[in-house]
């Protein structure tokens, strides 16, 4: 279960590489020894029962957090980052699960924070087209990118965050949970963003609780359990050995649940009509 | 969802229109309708504090038709410019969710070092007034490291600020006590009597006017060129032209007596510049982003350090030019500058204004309407024989009664989804 | 009585005389009559509760003798009594003490200050021959939540009532503050323009408010404007012909007196009093109004100010003509 | 599509029923003539794209919005709802797609936010105890009730929301995006939860996106789309009908993609090791 | 994850400590350990604004012995509990968020009820409190309901506050000036001299340890009954005996010169019973809960309105309350009581003290740590011969040196993610 033997030659250099990342918040230690490498071309799923620390470790990663030990070695080189701005100038961009999104702002602002187009005199025009663009790459429906964030419902909010990292011509991309709120047609067009952007050669790093969609767009399946690596899987890795990886039990909820229902339907087949 | 797009100009067309929940109207009939359903939805901005100004100048005006005189009038402008420019900087640090407490105390401070630099010490005044900005340029960079590095809330910094550039003040006037600015300079005569020449005005007065028709033209061309929705140039031209007229009457009118001071001017023009800066720069967008989500705005990548340094150092260094320019209206900088309500008036005036108290919303505009409607009251109330009892109680009663109707508007706003 | 310690507690800083006349008039002569006593000067800031707080602190620092200019006259009372039950004398010092017999009361009568600058205003305006009906005069009174201010306010009315001339307007000045004296000053010349034909101010910071008002507003000639505490600011205002009057107050002589009657407490003896106020042995002295006329006489030639303090550059042609100075 | 004849019998008296429900903010209409029933013992599932105005329905039900038009009957006797709390009063419990939990208390504080033990002198031991039942049916990963919800991760805050949900004994339980945070297990027993309380006789309207979790526990699935009812459909419905309810289009970007990989697959079947 | 857990009382078996990641130590070694765990981490409560109080006193001390005497120290309660009852109030408006600017006129027009009422209209002192306290319940009343039917900010209607009770304040007290409380009356007597008896004092300081030991034995039972980890007994009896000792000494010590104050035995009551409200009750939980997310409370079925209603009116009664208790400490109701910086001094012993002007953070306590802050500064100033300018500047450095070491708890705590 926890062979990390390379089974696939990875696609390109390494991009990224944890040793030893440690974090405790007070009396919690939300992540213990994680090791993590990503190389570019790659699309590596993070994933994890809920409080695993995966949100944690991606903070890290964007600078907002500082792990309280282990290196971590960016494109070869080890780099701290005290600061998600240090993040972004490396190439890393980041969608967080709490989105971090202000909700005074409009859409097309919230896009373009911090990177505005002519900072002296703001072209709004050209920003909200942009904006569009994005937005509509992404099957968004949004009525007006004029409206604050705060009138946007979550799925609106989560594809604006998303459109936000795409702005950048990043070398590393965080997708923490970043269909979590989406319908179905926008989960599609993710997916596929996430596959174009991976043949473009960036390294991806997916978080997502949703193993059909991992299983669909990711190329090595990371598992962490309490705060600690607990084994690498491959796509073709059945369901069953990935949710035991997560849940750390063979026999859970998920396959209690599955066998119950299995036992309801054949019992229920005739019962409701 | 036909498939023909290309060969009609539709306005489902453009990008913005896109959708089909969203009501649009176009041309100045449509420009009318929107104002109405804006109108009716509580979405309006400053207009209620407007209507509560109204109000109170209308009451003033048939308890002693003085209040209208436009001589009158002149003296409210000049009174409105020294507190408005203090206002102004509050308004800043109110933007990113800060406040700053001592602006009485900088403004009072600013106004002593004017007063011995250049009377006592002789310097030029311009470079007495320089050293004066710059000193409330360095009290706010001391708020900016305590609040920055330190985490001290800035309640607290800037009211050991308060006291501390109380203490300098009173030690730099300790001998004299105060110190008269000499009559007939430049610069009393500035915070005294300058009025503008009254083509002069006119003319500026049409300015406002152009620069609308300016950038509304231009943007209208840009937005269509981005197949975007854009104004209609119908409703373009009635803003402009009723932006032009109304200064112009309001101009006319003020240059029947004395015209309008150019230390208005001077803080017209202060308010024009923080509106473009919050609302056309980076730097503006920033504020606004800090003060709404501080997190969100650091993970963007903006240095939110330097962000609150320049809000607290403008501040600073507005509320040391509104000393200066209410020394030079007084012709005195004395131990009770910036002391009373110097402070509450100019917070007030921001806040009345629709500026929030809890960051992330607000402009620049709101010194300029806050303070109007401050002084209007305590100028209206100078025109009545008040005992100070009655005349504390309504200039309570009034200063609610002018943020009622903002506050009927807001209320009836969050019931429409749009708080 | 060597070795003992005496306090020196003053109210505000509305106008410095305290901190720039009172405490060191005192203090001067306390070192000429008692060498090694222990003088504690302290200033309450207008604040009664902070000069509880610094009465009791120097009760706690074994104070003998107490001079007390009371922020809250009322308040004051309680102080008082508790001191004299401690067995501390209290000297009264400038304002009275109507509710508790103090040990010895000095001061100048701040009733009287408000009734001489208005009576020499009237004086003033009689004498130039304006007449009553031609207009009236503007009354601008201190802070209303002062009790000193409400002192000054009855003796400018006792002054003006009965002069013949209206009192146009009235208004309590909040907190002192100029500009506020200002800001309405400009309202009543927007209201009265002409009529005005003089004002009565209570003070030099809120006079000058008062004069800045009618300058920014185009009056000229300038009506009289009077004023009292006899600052720098405005003896100067009084030279180049802007202010009319002010009050003289050499504070150092009422400061001498006090420090005299605390060293006779401290020696068990009874200081010598001129009357008897609010029952308590008193000692009062009279102000002088200062205008134009008198200024060198009452300012310059008692050695209360130097001649180069008042007459710098701006001012040196309105010495000339005033006989001050080289 | 539309068609909205009843193929099954409800299990129970009709709940709740709306009637031309609209709602308006500014200028978006979210919401346009709503119709929807619900009976006792049936789980609605409420599905729809992005901004479809699912959480404003859920929003107007449990008292925080007000319909601009329309009739809400809840258990045969028309009702309006001006607050929240009248919501509550009613037997309406709703878990929140924004959660809406107060970050500056801890768990146990905001399960039992306004319904606290014993008002006059809080029992945090029973309140505490109780917490900790509810979080563990539900598979929760919380290392501890006395830490603030800020602390916590986005699928324990949602875990949290659920459990405060379940503390009342309502007749109508609004369930807008229960699982989207939660890890495998935490949304299998989620789903089990919704059935146990389906089968106790409670009427259930929930939101997802996830058409897996709707089939499996819905009785009826109604679509809405920009704002409108677009069809009721029963589980037995294909993926495809669903999606093309939802998106409005036969031809979309979920069946774009389905193809796009049947395709890839073949091509790439030996490409990639 | 062995299956044998019932057999054995590992502390893992309890519900909260099944968590892995979750450190825990037991006992008082365990006790000591995770107090040093939180210095590091910063997470120390108001330990931090202890120390900056601790560095005030002994730097007072060291310039001047006297500070430290009981004799003055007595004085200190004193001048404490008037102000501090004001700060109480403040807490409660803190708490959700909201801001009373208006308590140092309330206070004041309190205490001029007080004057009016008992002494010139001859009516029982009693009486006349109550009915100082239900004015300011009642002006409380009006805030909430400008708030709450209205939507004006608190800010804005107690400004509008702050002006008119001065008014009135001016005006019921216009005719007659200041009035005397007569001195010796039992009124005048508890706000100057009124002692506990010695032998009651330490008997009162025994009750907190006695309740510490009760409600923690209590606790640990019924958490070891319900499965739960509990502190240890021998950790509950060494801060109960801490608390017994460190407050034995200080009555000890007090007991030298007059005593406890009954003032600040009620100032110590009155925070302790707003502890336990704010802390124990479903009406503390829900202040709380409106403060750090308003629309969370609502939908939680809290009655919004009624909290800041409660909140308002508490922190009004309170504020009269005060104003109350400083006419007595003064023997006078005068024109002057309650301006200055009655209320700046009010809000910021709240700030200091800890409670967050954003709402939602803070806690009874504060009030009390805040004004010993305050009036320590203004204590030992008094006791050193200082200019006016100097003693502002001492005055502001102080406080910013007091809030620092808070500051900087805070930040560690923030980058260890406890924010
Ligand atoms: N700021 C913080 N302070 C204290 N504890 C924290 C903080 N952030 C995270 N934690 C704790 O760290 C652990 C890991 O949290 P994290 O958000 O990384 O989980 P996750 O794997 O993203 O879970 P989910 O799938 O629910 O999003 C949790 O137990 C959480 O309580
Ligand atoms: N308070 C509000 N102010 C203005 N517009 C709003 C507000 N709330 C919702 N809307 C608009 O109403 C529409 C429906 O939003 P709603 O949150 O109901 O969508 P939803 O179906 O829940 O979507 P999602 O699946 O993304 O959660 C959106 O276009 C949104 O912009
Ligand atoms: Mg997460
Ligand atoms: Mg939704």
């Amino acid at each position: 279960m926890t062979e990390t033997t390379d089974r696939k030659t990875p696609a390109g250099e390494m991009v990224l590489s944890l040793r030893g990342i440690s974090k405790s918040f007070g009396a919690v230690s939300a992540l213990t020894d994680i090791d993590l490498d990503v190389h570019a071309g790659e699309v590596v799923a993070l994933v994890g029962d809920n409080g695993a620390g995966k949100s944690t470790l991606v903070k890290i990663l964007a600078g907002v957090h500082q792990p309280t030990a282990g290196t971590i070695t960016f494109r070869g080189r080890p780099v701290t980052m005290t600061d998600p701005s240090a993040a972004l100038n490396l190439g890393i961009a980041t969608v967080f699960q709490d989105l971090a999104l202000c909700e005074n702002l409009d859409v097309v602002a919230n896009i373009f924070l911090g990177r505005e187009l002519k900072p002296m005199q703001l072209d709004e025009t050209a920003m909200e087209v942009r904006s569009w663009t994005l937005l509509n790459e992404l099957s968004a429906r949004i009525p007006s990118v004029r409206i604050p964030i705060a009138s946007l419902s979550g799925g609106q909010r989560q594809t604006v965050a998303i459109a936000r990292s795409l702005l950048l011509e990043p070398k590393l991309i965080l997708l923490d949970e970043p269909t979590a709120a989406l319908g179905v047609a926008q989960t599609a067009e993710v997916l596929n963003l996430i596959e174009r952007v991976r043949d473009r050669g960036l390294a991806v790093i997916m978080i997502s609780h949703n193993m059909e969609d991992v299983r669909a767009v990711a190329d090595r399946i990371v598992v962490l359990r309490l705060g600690r690596n607990n084994g690498v899987f491959y796509p073709d890795a059945t369901n069953q050995e990935l949710v035991g990886a997560i849940t750390g039990a063979v026999d859970n909820s998920v396959t209690r649940r599955e066998e119950r229902r299995h036992a309801g339907q054949q019992l229920s087949e005739g019962g409701r009509p | 969802m036909t498939g023909n797009v290309k060969d009609n100009a539709l306005p489902a067309t453009m990008l913005d229109r896109s959708d089909e929940r969203l009501k649009h109207e176009a041309g100045i009939g449509g420009a009318v309708r929107g104002f109405i359903d804006r109108v009716r939805s509580g979405d309006l901005g400053s207009l209620p504090v407007v209507v509560g100004l109204a109000l109170i100048w209308t009451v003033f005006a048939s308890l002693n038709p003085i209040f209208l005189s436009s001589n009158n009038l002149v003296n409210l402008l000049f009174d409105c410019s020294t507190v408005g420019v203090i206002a102004l900087g509050i308004v800043c640090v109110l933007m990113v969710g800060e406040i700053d407490l001592s602006v009485g105390s900088i403004s009072g401070f600013a106004s002593a070092i004017v007063g011995t630099l250049w009377v006592n010490q002789g310097w030029p005044v311009a470079l007495a007034i320089l050293a004066a900005v710059a000193v409330g340029g360095l009290i706010g960079s001391l708020y900016a490291l305590l609040y920055n590095r330190l985490g001290m809330p800035s309640f607290v910094a800037t009211l050991s600020g308060l006291l501390a550039v109380l203490g300098m003040q009173l030690y730099i006037l300790g001998s004299t006590g105060s110190i008269n600015l000499p009559y007939g300079s430049a610069m009393v005569n500035f915070g005294q009597m300058l009025v503008m020449p009254r083509l002069l005005a006119h003319v500026l007065a049409v300015v406002p006017g152009v620069v609308m028709l300016w950038t509304g033209v231009r943007t209208i061309s840009r937005r269509r060129e981005a197949n975007l929705s854009a104004p209609s140039l119908g409703s373009i031209v009635l803003r402009a032209a009723a932006t032009t007229l109304v200064l112009e009457i309001i101009v006319l009118y003020l240059n029947q007596d004395r015209g309008i001071p150019w230390m208005f001017g001077l803080f017209v023009g202060l308010v024009m510049l923080m509106n473009y800066a919050l609302t056309r720069t980076q730097w503006g967008r920033s504020m606004t982003a800090v003060g709404g989500n501080r997190e969100a705005a650091r993970r963007a990548g903006i240095n939110v350090r330097r962000i609150y340094a320049s809000a607290f150092v403008l501040c600073s260094m507005l509320a040391a030019l509104g000393g200066v320019l209410s020394a030079s209206r007084l012709a005195s900088a004395s131990q009770q500058a910036g002391t009373g309500d110097v402070n509450l008036n100019a917070i007030a005036a921001a806040v009345i204004g629709g500026t929030s108290l809890f960051g992330g919303r607000g402009n620049a505009y709101s010194a300029l309407l806050g303070i109007i409607v401050i002084q209007s009251i305590a100028n209206g109330l100078t025109l009545l024989d008040l005992s100070s009892s009655l005349r504390y109680m309504i200039t309570g009663g009034v200063l609610a009664i002018a943020v009622i109707v903002d506050s009927l508007a807001r209320r009836s706003r969050v019931s429409h989804g749009r708080a | 009585q060597s070795g003992s310690t005496v306090a020196f507690l003053m109210p505000d800083q509305a106008s410095t005389r305290y901190e720039e006349h009172d405490a060191p008039g005192f203090m001067a002569e306390m070192k000429k009559l008692c060498a090694d006593c222990k003088v504690i000067y302290q200033n309450a800031d207008a604040d009664a509760s902070r000069q509880q707080q610094q009465f009791n602190s120097v009760v706690s620092q074994g104070a003998k003798v107490i001079v007390l200019d009371p922020v809250d006259s009322t308040a004051a009372a309680s102080l008082v009594k508790q001191a004299q039950a401690q067995g501390i004398k209290v000297i009264a010092y400038d304002r009275p003490i109507p509710d508790a017999k103090a040990d010895f009361y000095v001061s100048f009568n701040n009733e009287a200050i408000g009734k001489a600058i208005a009576d020499s205003l009237i004086e003033h305006l009689k004498a130039k021959g304006v007449a009553a009906a031609d207009g009236g005069v503007l009354q601008i009174n201190g802070s209303p939540t002062d009790a000193a201010a409400g002192l000054i306010k009855k003796g400018i009315h006792a002054g003006l009532d009965n002069s013949g001339y209206k009192i146009l307007a009235e208004y309590d000045t909040p907190e002192w503050a100029p500009p506020k004296a200002q800001q309405w000053t400009s309202g009543q010349v927007t209201r009265f323009g002409k009529k005005i034909v003089g004002i009565v101010a209570a003070n030099d910071g809120t006079g000058g408010g008062a004069i800045a008002a009618l300058k920014a507003a185009g009056v000229d000639p300038v009506p009289p404007v009077t004023g009292n505490d006899a600052t720098i600011a405005a003896l100067q205002l009084i030279i180049s012909g802007d202010q009319y009057n002010t009050i003289s107050k050499p504070s150092e002589i009422v400061a001498a007196a006090a420090a005299n009657a605390a060293v006779k407490l401290l020696a068990g003896e009874t200081p010598k009093a001129d009357v008897t106020l609010y029952d308590t042995p008193s000692q009062l002295f009279t102000p002088a109004v200062v205008t134009a006329e008198n200024l060198k006489a009452e300012i310059i030639d008692k050695n209360i100010m130097k001649a180069e303090q008042l007459c710098v550059d701006r001012y040196a042609e309105g010495c000339k003509k005033l006989g001050i100075g080289g």
